[in-house]
């Protein structure tokens, strides 16, 4: 059973890696561009440059791409050892939440190059995933379905079933949301009715995930059809709706969110199910038994959590 | 689960090197100085032994004497009627006191023979019999009559197992010469004054089982017996059969079955199989000695040297006993207790019995009876567990004794099997080194009695 | 069941012996996220008793007309419509109030408090009583969210309702997220040692 | 008959007894109270060396810690109704562990906050010794850290110069402190750490043998190995973990602690921080650290992945405290995954 | 069969029910949510200029907003002003279109009210056509001027930079010589403690009163801020007090807030650049309205 869903998992990560190259743009002849430091910016060519016209800083302009009034100053060029790589110094810490836009005249072939040095968006996505999973953690850190969280992680079994089935719904959910908002809220100004549009669409997705499982695998279903309704009644499958409408995420970033939140919770229900386990076993005062101790637990593993916090991989 | 199953062919290790089983084992203090250089020493007879009915594994005997009767020494008084065991034997010429009951070790009380002895009666001559003649069938016969069992510990009925079932075909015979609890040297003085006699037990049990290769393990710490039997094993080898010596690492539990196959043979016992699935048997050295003297001699099975040791005694021996001495007897014996005796124990410390009275007879299959004081043992009491892992790290049969005992106490024994609680035979490896000082075993065999078999 | 009982027991009923935070459990996901301040813990339980009372006012007028295999989405549908208005209320009059509140007050369609008054007491019960269980449910999760705030509020920043009282800040623990969990699992424990006391007391 | 000890509970029975347990009969000379000491007696030396590296005060706040911890666990011990252990050493372990691992320049008050969090909350709640999830000294850290951020990430010191062990008392520790090697390289780069603290050979030593600025026990990489390696010698640790965490750290640093790919410092993210004291000190503490070996090096490379992972990308200078205290849960779950090899599976059963 | 007809009729008439209830509310709120939403913006920008708690606000002073706007052709770019004419009978816009090296492309008068000017969409639109085909137009930021009685008192600026987490978006107010008037954190998510620190007076009064030629260069040092200055900067003491100490401290690095450097250079970064790029183009500006005779509102 476990294994029917692996192969899903895995296939639908596999598609992701497919998608993954035409996400990420890049010009012919420079190969790759980002920011190295707080002042510095590295551009990558496929050929080696010549020394002579890659370290003349007259030869770029840089700008934030709201201020192309204003140029940058640089402060130095310096080509690598190889001549495929050059290194631009700034003056000034650089603004990377910014877009930056890079100019480069005297390049062999071309009279002018120009092109963007942003946050690579493939890591923002992966950041987006890993925040939602780590770093913000619904759980841990946002403090989103907890019934369900203490509710479901008694038993390993439990929490991974409910894990799975949840990160299931929540990807078709929010995707399925996002359609809504983007294509139909918005357009037709009906903003004020996401809560009943995205509650209606979860509650939809789950009787549809019910039906065809019941029909398509009953013995999935047997297995995994108590969690379908627990899945209702939990706010991050509705959360995460509502956080991708109010940060305008697009679909890719809508699905690494949904990944993400799902992944968290499962991660969180997996950690909590394991000590739960071994917490039974233990003499633990009366009047702390039962849901009060699975607070103070849940507690520590946020005072844990806390060390991801400020990580920024991309 | 992954598992590694190695089964026939065997990878006959470098015979030069010492064997030992590869995971788990601890190194208790050996502790055997005491007594090893004691040569076996006969005590005299007591006025009264009381005989267990049940010496042994399976069904206990049915008395086939009846009080007062006067019986003479080697004469039959006890059989089985029905089941698995071996006939019981007087070991001295008397006059059956009372049939009744009687302190035991393990169980509290047991049915029992009490003999007045005779002490004017002139002891029986044992012959030497010719036995090369006789087949396989007929020398298991006389293993069986001589009433002999294991004499090393558990005390399964010899003949069942010098029969295996056909499935399994037997090709090697260990003799197990390990004797890895501390203070116990009995088999030791056995394997030093003895060693022919053993050897010859080993060809017999050859003829039986119908083959021809024979290793006898030694742990290392008894340089002399590996001596003493190499030169022995060396007369009797011949190209009918080969008898060889391995030197065993000094190991605990080295001396467990299923350890010793493996150390020696590379074979793994599955759990809940017998030796005999690997090909296999197992005797203790003792119990070759038996052998010999049950099938050369016709005598039966009803003397026992035993180790007498520890500091609670005045005087630490090597006994060779009558079966059904009380421990009474041999306390005065050797000149009574000393002072800041604490426990006595029948077998080794670290799998024999606590006993709680002096009144208890020996049976066939106690191999020492330590008389330990108080700094020997450890009393302190024990504390929660802190997961240390040292347990896992002594169990050799790979299982998971601090969980078991975790789940024991918080009264969820019947959901310890997944750490393998029924494949325990109860070594004490984990408590032994338990810094917590938990007593584990306990804890198995409440698991072992509340826990379902799979 | 509750017909005996006067509006006024059903109201203590959810404060004390059915508390939704402390006895029930439900909801709690407030209860540890948003509880730093007094303030909060009010405006929330404000907008929590609107929904509860308005919800099992409105489901207990219609009971008769719900067809019973569409009864929980009728209950969704009339959750999720009040939750909409309190929300768009509660963002155009106290801006300030609601930015603090994140995205809480729209996960108020999510509580299983709400569906499961409605499913055990509103759809049985008349108008009025239903309205008085409402009233009781969302002070109940009021008081809850108010004891917790007050706690972390005194312990984390020194003041109550925003007031200066202590004029130093005690532990900036408190006012964390992470001790939320701390509170409440405390708080529980203390609840439970009270009901143990009382029973020990009692017999 | 000969003088006979009767136990107690038994005087009474009209045959005298002796006393009967299960087996094994002799048990090791090993015992928890004497490993918490012995590993105790492993942490004084870079304790005392402390005092000569940051001042007489850290002796103050070390005993102030394990006073309150062991004040803490008896008094939770006496309200729940539990025999008092305090003897055991491990609430002594505890408050020694919490004091190496905050600065030196903090206020006395805090590790009596942390001791009552982490033997209190984090221990005795949940069952006492041996049922904790997290270990208790990082807990207090992590509380601290949390409670005051400013003191926990400002408090350091310079190393007292000339035996100037008093010199810090009285004095303003804002106007004394300084920032951590760690920090330093994090937040201002390779080039201020050079400026700062110099380089080559001369750095390692000084580093190694503890004269830098850090938490109370952390410098001192020499004393901390010598004492680890008593541990190992002693057999009360194993390297498993010590050297996962290590070498892991090592690598990880030097593929991607560098400006380029492969050009980072190993020896250098081993001896500034706490790895040393977290690989060898925390990391191997029973309670939360997996038994078998497998799960014990995954858990060790878990551990130094994420500590490379927080000190290059995180909010933090140094990751392994929280490191640890991410992995601590998990030793459970890595237990269940990679079981004790079982001797041997019943014929024909599970495959 | 009858049983579905019936649970679709009830359930759209539920539908319908709730749609009317919260359409009704919408249509109710939507309005003072807007007002709201305004006079908050209004509220933090008078906070920023000094108008606090009982201070009135007097009449004299207007708030006039001007839309910068990025207007992109094939190659070409240039940056378009949108800036207001006046209150009132004769509001209205001018179009100010100028190319990257502050020389006049156009100008053109954008008729959209004030009102509607505020609305993001309908501006955009006012601007695509104002920009002329061909031209693709992106809002870059919104600048307000604050006159009292026609002439110039401050400049309100916004700006958005990388703190230590995540980003801090900020608002301040520099007087016509670009010395610092007032700064407001309006949103960050610095850690609780350390960081957020920055939302504390004592961090954003060090601002307060920085000459243009401070900025321009202004640092953080790691020390501690000295106790009679953190007195001033908290107003714990008297007025004539806290401007002595403030010119005292004129040209002073700002202090960093202890353990949280990384968020104080962020904000002083941030706030140099904000001004330094607002200098530029407002002085561009100036000359060409200058220049172009442009009557505007300020």
């Amino acid at each position: 059973m476990m294994t029917f869903n692996k192969i899903h998992f895995l296939l639908f990560m596999a598609l992701i890696l497919c998608l993954a190259p035409i996400l990420a743009h890049g010009a012919d002849f420079i190969t790759d561009q980002n920011f190295a430091g707080d002042n510095e910016i590295v551009v990558s060519f496929s050929a080696p440059l010549d020394k002579a016209t890659a370290e003349v800083t007259g030869n770029y302009t840089v700008f934030e791409e709201p201020d192309p009034d204003i140029r940058l100053k640089l402060e130095s060029a310096t080509l690598a050892d190889d001549g495929k790589s050059v290194s631009l110094l700034f003056a000034e810490p650089l603004n990377m939440i910014r877009t930056h836009i890079v100019s480069i005249s005297g390049l062999p072939g071309q009279e002018k190059t120009t092109f963007k040095v942003s946050k690579s968006y493939l890591g923002y996505l992966f950041s987006i995933l890993i925040s939602a999973l780590l770093i913000n953690n619904f759980v841990f850190t946002k403090y989103l379905g907890l019934c369900v969280f203490f509710g479901t992680s008694k038993r390993k079994s439990t929490a991974k079933g409910m894990g799975v089935v949840f990160t299931l719904v929540m990807v078709a959910a929010s995707l399925m949301s996002w359609f809504f908002y983007q294509f139909i809220l918005v357009p037709y100004n009906l903003n004020f009715l996401q809560i009943l549009v995205f509650i209606g669409l979860v509650s939809l997705t789950v009787q549809a995930v019910d039906t065809v499982l019941r029909k398509v695998n009953p013995i999935l279903f047997n297995s995994f059809g108590v969690y379908l309704v627990l899945v209702i009644a939990n706010c991050v499958i509705i959360a995460v709706p509502l956080i991708l409408a109010n940060n305008n995420y697009n679909v890719f970033e809508t699905l690494m969110l949904s990944l993400g939140a799902g992944g968290g919770f499962l991660l969180a229900l997996y950690l909590m199910s394991s000590v739960s386990e071994r917490m039974e076993l233990a003499n633990i005062p009366p009047t702390f038994k039962g849901l009060p101790i699975a607070f103070i637990v849940a507690g520590q593993f946020a005072m844990a959590f806390l060390g991801f916090s400020g990580l920024q991989i991309f | 689960m992954p598992v590694c199953r190695r089964s026939t062919p065997i990878e006959v290790q470098n015979i030069e090197s010492m064997l030992t089983f590869p995971k788990g084992g601890t190194h208790p203090p050996e502790l055997k100085e005491q007594t090893a250089g004691l040569s076996i020493e006969v005590m005299p007879v007591p006025d009264e032994l009381e005989l267990i009915l049940g010496q042994h594994i399976g069904a206990p005997c049915t008395p086939t004497v009846a009080r007062k009767e006067e019986i003479a020494e080697g004469a039959l008084i006890g059989e089985v009627k029905r089941g698995l065991g071996v006939p019981l034997h007087s070991p001295v010429a008397g006059k059956i006191k009372a049939i009744g009951t009687s302190a035991h070790p393990m169980r509290v009380t047991a049915p029992s023979l009490t003999i007045g002895v005779d002490h004017e009666a002139a002891p029986v001559q044992y012959m030497e019999q010719d036995w090369q003649s006789s087949d396989g069938s007929e020398l298991l016969q006389k293993v069986n009559d001589a009433g002999i069992i294991g004499v090393g510990g558990a005390g399964f009925p010899t003949h069942v197992k010098l029969s295996p079932p056909a499935g399994s075909p037997v090709d090697i015979l260990l003799l197990n010469g390990a004797e890895c609890e501390p203070y116990i040297t009995s088999d030791h003085r056995q394997m030093l004054e003895h060693a022919a006699e053993i050897v010859g037990g080993a060809g017999i049990i050859l003829k039986i089982l119908g083959i021809k290769e024979c290793y006898i393990g030694i742990e290392s710490n008894k340089p002399d017996a590996i001596k003493m039997m190499t030169a022995a094993a060396g007369k009797a080898s011949s190209g009918d059969c080969s008898i060889k010596i391995e030197t065993l690492q000094v190991k605990y539990p080295q001396g467990s079955e299923k350890q010793l196959i493996q150390a020696i043979t590379g074979r793994k016992v599955p759990a809940m199989a017998l030796p005999s699935s690997v090909g296999v048997v197992v005797q203790n050295v003792s119990t070759a000695k038996a052998i010999y003297d049950g099938v050369v001699y016709g005598k039966p099975l009803y003397e026992k040297v035993v180790t007498i040791a520890g500091k609670g005694i005045s005087k630490p021996a090597n006994l060779l006993l009558k079966v059904g001495t009380r421990i009474k007897d041999i306390v005065d014996y050797l000149g009574g207790l000393e002072p800041g005796l604490s426990k006595i124990i029948m077998g080794g410390p670290m799998m024999g019995f606590a006993v709680s009275s002096l009144d208890i007879p020996i049976t066939k299959t106690t191999s020492a009876i330590l008389f330990l004081s108080e700094d020997e043992i450890d009393t302190s009491p024990h504390s929660q567990c802190i997961r240390c892992g040292w347990c896992l790290e002594a169990c050799p049969m790979g299982l998971e004794p601090k969980e078991i005992g975790i789940y024991v106490e918080a009264n969820r024994a019947e959901d310890t099997e997944p750490f393998g609680v029924f494949d325990c035979f109860e070594c004490g490896s984990c408590a032994y080194v338990c810094p917590a000082k938990r007593p584990l075993v306990q804890f198995v065999r409440l698991a072992k009695m509340k826990a379902k078999r799979p | 069941m509750a017909n005996d009982k006067s509006s006024m027991q059903l109201v203590v009923n959810g404060i004390l012996s059915e508390n939704p935070i402390f006895r029930l459990a439900l909801s709690m996901c407030p209860a540890v996220g948003i509880s730093t301040t007094v303030m909060n813990g009010v405006m929330l339980g404000i907008a929590v008793l609107f929904v509860q009372v308005f919800s099992s006012v409105t489901i207990s007028i219609f009971k008769n007309l719900i067809h019973p295999r569409i009864r929980i989405p009728t209950y969704t549908l009339t959750i999720a419509t009040w939750v909409t208005v309190i929300d768009l209320v509660l963002a155009a009059l106290l801006p300030d109030a609601y930015a603090k509140m994140g995205i809480f007050v729209k996960l108020i369609v999510a509580f299983a408090i709400i569906t499961m008054r409605l499913e055990m007491f509103a759809c049985k019960e008349s108008v009025k009583d239903s309205f008085w269980d409402g009233l009781g449910m969302g002070l109940g999760f009021m008081v809850g969210m108010v004891v917790i705030g007050f706690v972390r509020e005194l312990l984390g920043s020194g003041a109550v309702l925003g007031y200066d009282v202590l004029g130093f800040k005690p532990l900036l623990f408190f006012i964390l997220p992470c001790a939320g969990f701390f509170v409440v699992g405390l708080m529980m424990a203390f609840f439970n040692w009270i009901e143990l006391y009382y029973k020990r007391s009692k017999g | 008959m000969i003088k006979q000890q009767v136990s107690e509970d038994q005087a009474t029975a009209p045959v005298k007894l002796w006393k009967v347990s299960v087996s094994p009969h002799i048990k090791s000379g090993e015992s928890v109270e004497k490993i918490m000491w012995t590993v105790v007696a492993c942490l004084m030396p870079p304790l005392i060396l402390s005092v000569f590296i940051f001042g007489i005060q850290t002796l103050f706040i070390t005993a102030v810690s394990v006073v309150s911890c062991v004040a803490v666990e008896a008094v939770s011990q006496k309200a729940l109704g539990r025999r008092v252990t305090i003897k055991d050493g491990s609430a002594v372990l505890t408050g020694l562990l919490l004091a190496f691992v905050i600065p030196p320049g903090v206020s006395p008050l805090l590790p009596i906050l942390a001791a009552v969090f982490a033997i209190y909350i984090g221990k005795h709640l949940l069952g006492g010794i041996g049922y904790n999830f997290f270990n208790p000294a990082l807990l207090g850290r992590a509380f601290l850290l949390a409670s005051f951020p400013v003191a926990m990430t400002s408090a350091w010191l310079l190393p007292v110069e000339s035996f100037g062990i008093f010199s810090y008392l009285g004095t303003s520790i804002d106007a004394v402190s300084t920032a951590t090697p760690l920090a330093v390289m994090k937040e201002q780069g390779m080039a201020a750490f050079t400026e700062a603290f110099g380089s080559g050979a001369g750095l390692y030593s000084s580093f190694f043998l503890g004269w830098r600025p850090g938490c109370i026990g952390e410098t001192s990489g020499l004393l901390l190995l010598l004492g680890g390696a008593y541990l190992l010698y002693r057999k009360y640790i194993t390297y498993h973990i010590p050297g996962s965490i290590l070498g892991t750290i090592a690598l990880l640093t030097w593929v991607f602690g560098g400006e380029t790919y492969f050009g980072g410092d190993p020896l250098l993210a081993l001896v500034t921080g706490g790895a040393i004291l977290g690989a060898f000190f925390m990391a191997t503490d029973y309670v939360t650290s997996p038994t078998t070996r497998i799960s014990q090096v995954v858990y060790g490379i878990c551990i130094g992945a994420l500590t490379v992972l927080i000190r290059l990308k995180g909010g933090y200078p140094e990751g392994i405290c929280y490191a640890i205290l991410l992995m601590n849960p998990l030793s459970t779950v890595l237990d269940s995954w990679f079981k004790p090899k079982r001797f041997a599976p019943p014929q024909g059963g599970a495959e | 069969m009858k049983d579905i007809i019936t649970i679709i009729i009830r359930l759209t008439v539920s539908c319908m029910l709730a749609a009317t209830v919260i359409g009704v509310t919408f249509i109710f709120t939507s309005n003072a949510k807007k007002h709201n939403e305004h006079a908050k913006e209004q509220q933090v920008m008078l906070e920023l200029l000094g108008y606090k708690g009982d201070v009135a606000v007097p009449d004299s002073i207007s708030m006039h907003e001007i839309y910068r706007y990025i207007i992109s052709g094939q190659d070409s770019q240039s940056i378009g002003y949108l800036v207001p004419t006046g209150h009132g009978e004769n509001n209205g816009f001018f179009f100010v279109n100028i190319d990257l090296n502050g020389k006049l492309i156009g100008s053109k008068r954008v008729d959209i009210s004030e009102e509607n000017s505020r609305d993001a969409e309908i501006r955009d639109i006012a601007m695509a056509e104002a920009a002329g085909s061909g031209f693709v137009v992106d809002f870059a930021d919104q600048t307000i001027v604050v006159t009292d009685s026609g002439s110039r008192i401050a400049y309100l600026l916004g700006g958005k930079f990388q703190g230590f987490k995540t980003f801090i978006n900020v608002m301040l107010a520099v007087d016509p010589e670009f010395e610092m008037v007032g700064l407001e954190i309006l949103e960050h998510e610095e850690d609780p403690g350390l960081g957020a620190e920055i939302e504390q007076d004592y961090f954003k009064n060090q601002f307060k009163g920085k000459p243009f030629e401070v900025l321009k260069t202004i640092d953080v040092v790691k020390k501690p801020i000295p106790a009679e200055y953190l007195d001033a900067l908290n107003s714990r003491v008297s007025e004539e007090d806290i401007l002595k100490l403030r010119s005292q401290y004129r040209d002073q690095d700002i202090y960093a807030l202890t353990g949280a450097t990384i968020s104080s250079k962020a904000v002083s970064n941030g706030v140099k650049n904000i001004v330094k790029k607002f200098a530029y183009r407002v002085t561009i500006l100036d000359n060409v309205l200058k220049e172009q005779q442009l009557a505007v509102s300020f």
